[in-house]
């Protein structure tokens, strides 16, 4: 009999537990199924590979794929290279983590509840808002999520979105919105920034809140005060979208008023693995505690009054609510969060502030000198590691010259309308030596 | 002595961050950050040496239990081993290091990948069409039921309304709410199936879907599957299948044959992927042929130059669902985990999950009470009521296990078995490891007959034992706060 | 002032510190280095590096070398490319092993203790003999290691060795020897076996040991079993370096007579990493316990009489026979030896058989394959999975065409005398796939 | 309950590993293996699924404590942090996967490294060449000391004896003897120096070398080097320096200024490669001017035309020492360290070694009587006399710290202070932990004195508790065999 890695029980194994169970064969065991619907035969699949033939097969389509390791890539958009220290790695690899569950038994996991209780704070103190949760699915469903509790906790159901946010993040935002009867509704960008005399103009009584993401779609640093000032009138939320790397230098959406703060946490320590698994964070105010969806981390003590955690508040999850649940999110990004919180704990507040400050120089400088090389810029507006510059009626040509080279100079807008036909979003980071950069803006010269 | 929190561990001005240094000209902030934006007080980040982060969370590690640890029958989590050889495959450099808007002519091996997974997920589940996006099994429910929404809007019909057993899962009706639904749910047979009178009184033309679990929570199979498909379908319903529990079937029956017209899958249950202390996972979901419309973008399509590509183009589409196109990484492991057992052994897996769980119910059942006399499928539920005349609840029973070193089963779920207890061993542990539980778990009985302080104290063997969950819930400490010195 | 990674104190810790000791300066407290003697200003050394930089240039260094993974590689001659199962990094990546010292606490080190106990099981069995050590540094050093052994226990100081042993292995060897004063003698080979004759005639009363390796240098199966009986005829002891593979399937030394085996034990799940670190195995006759090199683990028990295991007989030591040591190892390859017991462990018997199968018959296939591409064999013995070919007076062309194309033929042999002028040593093992020698030998042919 | 050897969780036909399936003709045995030399017995090697190899390790794992566990003051032994960026490094397909006899051209960047490695540790001793290939101090000490025999002899002199102090590590005079030598043992004087006399009176024509730890194995910088040096050379000797205790002096002073002629330097200490629970290590031994014709082959060499290539032209050397190259991968985690430390961050690194073991001897001076009242360099001896008045010995102090999570110090050496502990902080530990560490003295010493059997029975908190050596030794039971089933 073909023998697999992970099943253990030999062939004599097998006989002695079908004897103790009462049956004669293994078949007998699905006598349940109708025979009518029983699979006959194999399914249509590969043949079993042997550990060292499916490595080889997976590096195959690995080498098939141009890694950042042999690119020089300015594409951001909502998923960022940055230096990941070889700690988090290690520590995410220890399979006391990464093997268990969901902490439901408190006594024997206290390992994980304390990092979630970590995790909590970290994202607290980064956003400054009061409360976390124990992480989302990623910075796109995280809008959802929160435009869902806001229509919840105000009991409207109007959600007003900046045309300067992701549109992938809208786009997600739109399912979100079909599926509970929401309405979503753009505001105008103007030169990359939210148009507010169209938010005024939107800021009816019916709008749970208005969404603005901060440094936007296009790198803006949005005046979020401004928007919150102008939401609270209202009594309309605002959910703020952000960059938790900006954090280490800009003001926090919490101190700039934000009721809600979501983010994509991938730039935390988490690679970029094709568009996932990333991290959903989401922060909230106090008063919106009891609203906020997933999985809560709380501290408590022991029958012997020390310390312990545990998973708490979980009249708000979907295991309780059931049908009157308002989200129905069960697993998360674990192990994802647990990424950030070792990345954050290793970078401490002056390596952030040093990771964000680089990201701003180098992103200003690299704009500079694509400007200089003949690139336009699209907006005037203050920025913070993206940017959107205009490569002209050649646009396309030019980004599949640079292709071949493996230089992947940017996200082309063209989806975004005439205004971006020929511009493209670029994201500068730490990782960008000025040497690549000066490399980069020498071979644009060229082809501008 | 508390293990400490990395916060207490921090001291000003202690760094391990490392970090070239600023290569291109600096720049003074207040010329490029409007004023006013600039943080002002920086984010109370612990600052703390290398060794000391490593022995933190090194030390966080050895308080938690994984399948690594030992023996996991968390029923319905499906805990099985985590091939050390997937975490190799998700790491390799040329898929952990690439941008997911990478010109897709760069990306051809990630695309392939997903291309194929997607055909093997259809094979397996027996649908026409698998999109890979949805991030966990609730993402899956949710995707799913709006595209069945979809389908019925599309087809000018108002149905509103979502059956589940009462046996389901919390993420059914709360995915039903999400999606725009309202429930009506439905009880058990005393055999633990569907039943059928309810079922028939539930259906009407406001009837979207049913939702079931095959086999369901309980670890029973749903003997009358073709009838209650047929019923449905004929009050033009759809039926949707939650895959939570596809390990007991791999090889042996099809979602798809069994006339669901939606499935969702757990990789992280049926396909291997670390659970992660709860996530990521990733919750595919696949659909019949009327529903491929319906699929959320992008899809991942072979064009006629047999390059893979990125689709955007379906107007019918429900769609996005999630930023890019899945939990890449979990998907890797899932595709290098199908290419490892093949049909045989993917067949091999759903038998000895099955025979785990017959042999484990049998054998248990000496001691307590199985709440359906019938064969099981990958778990079964048994009923701890026969221990209440001591006043040993299932809590107990359970915190008594894990003086042995064992994550205990899942307790008080499903719903309709009092003091339940659901167990799936599933295939990857050894009959010596089922043996040994079974000696633990009558000792407990036999303690909560004889003995029944030392259960109702349990643990006894942990780093802490049993917490105030209610102080917990009622004065909620959910973050760190700095103490502040007087 | 710089901060390092691994460098936790800050200038205000350094200052409280100092005011503790007493002393105003942390150039007080290297008052004691004479001015003379005291190095001023810094080393030439590059400018300390970030961890991304510093993996950057290792990264770059790395790609300066040709992976096998790029590579059709038959190189072996004391090192082997083979399948190693993920779990064994997996496993020797647990931080409570690679980062323990030598286990001096044994309360606290029971882990490494058993593994090192499981480790000196395996061994034994696989050798046939009856007790094990913890590890030497490699296959090379362990022959210098058991013929001084050989030597102290015999109290002779004279030992043949085979020329059909590495080469590399006999040039250790005799580093050792001049070391403690051992004469060496060199057995020829004919056909690539050991010449009996020739060792009849050597046999003389002060030879203490004699040396040969099973399979041998060019792959051929040596007769242990006569070599023993000649041997112990003189009271000479026979020391058989072997390779554990080929254990799987070929009689143990020990049970063909030997007194001491040794072996190279990287091809037991540990990487090729250009030479090392290694495994170093030695196992021994009961009778020579006494007189076996480096640390043995025992078991014992506690107090409570629990099994338990400890670092044992280590009065053969050299910390504690210090000038009256025959060997000095203090530290040895724990690490490399419990991937050993990993990878072992992971195969079990059946593996380690279809391995060694493997290797045997794919080797043989290709030996076939050469030849009929034209390729001479040079010897007719017996053997397991190298061989030696000739490629006539093109060799060093041919090898090099090869080369460029990354196929690694074989090692030359020309260093070992005109008979191997054009001579190659090739190993093949489960590692190549019938398409890849299939490759090759067409290649050959188009050269030959 | 005994945790359970790998051998008795085995069960006959169970099987964990996968191999592709023979793709060449199957050999029959006897037509090309030689008659009686088929293996007749299976070696008996355990047969075990995945999951269960798994938790085997991992659980004994947790039975060990690492410096990733938690402080390690080993004295002597530099239980350094040893950084996860140096593990990724040499893990690198390009470094891992390289077969030492490949071409040269091809291991281009392999050599390079090495050639680099060579002359920083050239640079940080002060001398003119360096060997990468003993694979562990004492294997440094012999291929020295064969070169220092090579030295004399090829100058015709005969120099037979090596003077070592006493307080020196068992492997100097151990490697002195596998390298042909006698050994003169000479006293430390009353500062824990070496007894100038004494060396005087043991030094002769006879006399090949000193070998001196410095600072020694007390912690203490020999502060007559100079004179030393100067002795040792008039008298036609050598000097051979001992590494061991590099961490201290780094960037403060080299053995090569210090008049040292041969040093070896332990990598696996001062240049934070893993200890890996013994090894593997690695030993680089480097020479002054005079003696690098001696240097084992092959040397790592800089050709004309810019490739770096492997010279086995080197008619005086001594000879190979070791197969192929050194521990490589060891090598590429040191040049790791030293391209992360830089020159400004290694003389860092011994000044925090120096301030940690003076602030850690200060404050344990309090309760415990130092051995050397004097500065010390990275480490220092306390006497644990004073506590024996209530029956305490110091291996009774070691064991009960172990009940604090806490590795004990060296104990009972060096051989010339009495009930010596030996304590070696590093840099790597935070003045939080050595205070930690302070508390747990203060309170052991305080136990002795007013509880001692507290102390004497220790410990109380690991998994197993003192174990009977003597019976371990006088019965050796050194391998495991299957009971006999009567």
């Amino acid at each position: 009999m073909q023998s697999f890695s992970y099943i253990p029980n030999t062939e004599q194994d097998r006989r002695e537990m079908l004897a103790t169970i009462g049956v004669d064969s293994l078949d007998a065991l699905f006598s349940d199924i109708p025979d009518a619907v029983r699979f006959k035969g194999l399914l249509n699949l590969p043949d079993a590979m042997s550990e060292y033939e499916m490595m080889n097969e997976l590096k195959r389509l690995a080498r098939q794929n141009v890694s950042l390791e042999d690119a020089i890539s300015f594409l951001g958009a909502g998923a960022y290279q940055h230096v990941i220290p070889s700690v988090v790695d290690a520590m995410i690899s220890r399979s006391e983590f990464y093997t268990a569950y969901t902490p439901y038994q408190p006594e024997i996991s206290q390992g994980i509840l304390q990092a979630i209780f970590e995790y909590q704070t970290l994202m607290a103190e980064l956003t400054g808002l009061d409360v976390s949760n124990a992480s989302l699915y990623d910075g796109a469903t995280a809008i959802g999520e929160a435009a869902m509790m806001a229509c919840s906790h105000t009991r409207r159901n109007r959600v007003l979105v900046s045309a300067a946010v992701n549109p992938d993040y809208r786009a997600v935002l739109d399912t979100y919105a079909r599926g509970q009867h929401v309405e979503t509704d753009t505001i105008a960008e103007i030169d990359g920034a939210t148009d507010h005399t169209e938010l005024v103009a939107k800021l009816q009584d019916d709008v749970a809140a208005v969404v603005l993401q901060y440094p936007n779609f296009f790198g803006t640093i949005e005046d979020v005060r401004a928007v919150c000032e102008l939401a609270h009138e209202k009594k309309v939320l605002v959910i703020v979208s952000t960059n938790p790397i900006a954090l280490g230098l800009l003001e926090s959406p919490g101190a700039l008023g934000a009721d809600i703060v979501v983010a994509e946490g991938q730039p935390l320590g988490n690679s970029l693995s094709f568009g996932g698994p990333y991290l959903g964070i989401i922060t909230v105010k106090e008063a919106l505690l009891r609203k906020l969806p997933g999985r809560i981390a709380g501290q408590t003590v022991d029958r012997e009054g020390r310390r312990g955690f545990v998973l708490t508040l979980q009249a708000r999850e979907q295991h309780i609510r059931r049908e009157k649940a308002s989200s129905n999110i069960c697993s998360n990004q674990a192990l994802n969060a647990l990424a950030a919180s070792v990345y954050l704990s290793y970078m401490g507040p002056d390596g952030l502030y040093n990771v964000a400050k680089q990201c701003l120089a180098k992103a200003h400088y690299a704009r500079d000198c694509f400007i200089k090389a003949g690139a336009k810029a699209v907006h005037q507006a203050a920025f913070f590691h993206e940017f959107v510059l205009d490569l002209g009626p050649r646009s396309e040509q030019i980004l599949d010259t640079l292709k071949k080279d493996n230089i992947f100079f940017g996200v082309p807008l063209r989806s975004l309308g005439s205004r971006y036909e020929n511009a493209v979003l670029l994201a500068v980071t730490e990782v960008h030596a000025k040497s690549a950069i000066d490399e980069v803006a020498n071979r644009l010269e060229g082809l501008l | 002595e508390n293990f400490p929190l990395i916060f207490e561990r921090s001291k000003p001005g202690r760094k391990a961050y490392s970090l070239p240094v600023l290569d291109v000209p600096d720049v003074e902030l207040s010329t490029v950050v409007p004023d006013g934006y600039q943080r002002k007080e920086m984010a109370a980040l612990p600052e703390i040496s290398e060794v000391d982060l490593v022995r933190h969370y090194t030390g966080l590690s050895t308080r938690n239990h994984g399948v690594d640890s030992g023996f996991y029958p968390l029923g319905s989590c499906t805990m099985k081993y985590n091939p050390k050889r997937n975490e190799l495959a998700a790491r390799l450099t040329g898929f952990s290091q690439i941008h997911p808007l990478q010109p897709t002519e760069t990306v051809q091996g990630a695309l392939t990948l997903l291309y194929r997974l997607q055909n093997h997920l259809s094979e397996i589940t027996g649908m026409d069409a698998v999109s890979l996006q949805p991030a966990a099994g609730a993402a899956g429910e949710w995707t799913g039921l709006m595209m069945i929404r979809a389908y019925h809007e599309a087809r000018g019909e108002k149905r509103t309304r979502v059956i589940v057993p009462d046996s389901a899962h919390g993420t059914n009706p709360a995915s039903a709410a999400v999606a725009g639904f309202t429930t009506i749910t439905i009880p058990s047979n005393e055999r633990g199936g569907v039943d059928l009178e309810a079922l028939r009184d539930a259906l009407g033309n406001d009837t979207a879907a049913l939702m079931l679990t095959n086999p369901s929570t309980l670890g029973l199979f749903e003997e009358d599957i073709v009838e209650i498909a047929d019923l449905v379908h004929r009050a033009g319903g759809l039926l949707y299948y939650d895959g939570a529990n596809a390990n007991a079937i791999l090889g042996q029956t099809r979602p798809g044959d069994m006339g669901f017209d939606v499935v969702h899958l757990n990789l992280h249950k049926t396909f291997t992927t670390p659970h992660g202390g709860g996530g990521p996972g990733a919750g595919p979901v696949g659909v019949k042929r009327d529903l491929i419309p319906y699929l959320p973008v992008p899809r991942i399509v072979l064009r006629e130059d047999n390059l893979y590509d990125l689709s955007f183009d379906a107007k019918a589409s429900i769609g996005k669902v999630k930023g890019f196109y899945g939990n890449f990484g979990i998907l890797v492991r899932a595709y290098a985990y199908i290419l490892t057992m093949g049909p045989v052994g993917l067949k091999r897996v759903s038998e000895d999950a099955v025979l785990n769980a017959n042999y484990l119910m049998k054998r248990l059942s000496e001691a307590y009470d199985v709440a359906f006399e019938r064969i099981c499928k990958h778990e079964f539920v048994l009923s701890g009521r026969t221990l209440k005349k001591n006043g040993v609840k299932t809590l107990d029973v359970a915190k008594r296990i894990l003086d042995f070193g064992y994550h205990p089963p899942t307790i008080y779920f499903p719903l309709n078995v009092e003091e339940a207890m659901m167990i799936e061993p599933t295939e990857t542990e050894s009959k010596e490891t089922l043996d040994a539980f079974v000696e633990v778990m009558l000792q407990i009985a036999k303690e909560a007959e004889e003995t029944p302080e030392i259960v109702k104290n349990a643990p006894h063997q942990t780093v802490i034992n049993r917490l105030d969950e209610t102080q917990a819930a009622r004065a909620p400490v959910l973050r760190y706060r700095k103490p502040t010195v007087l």
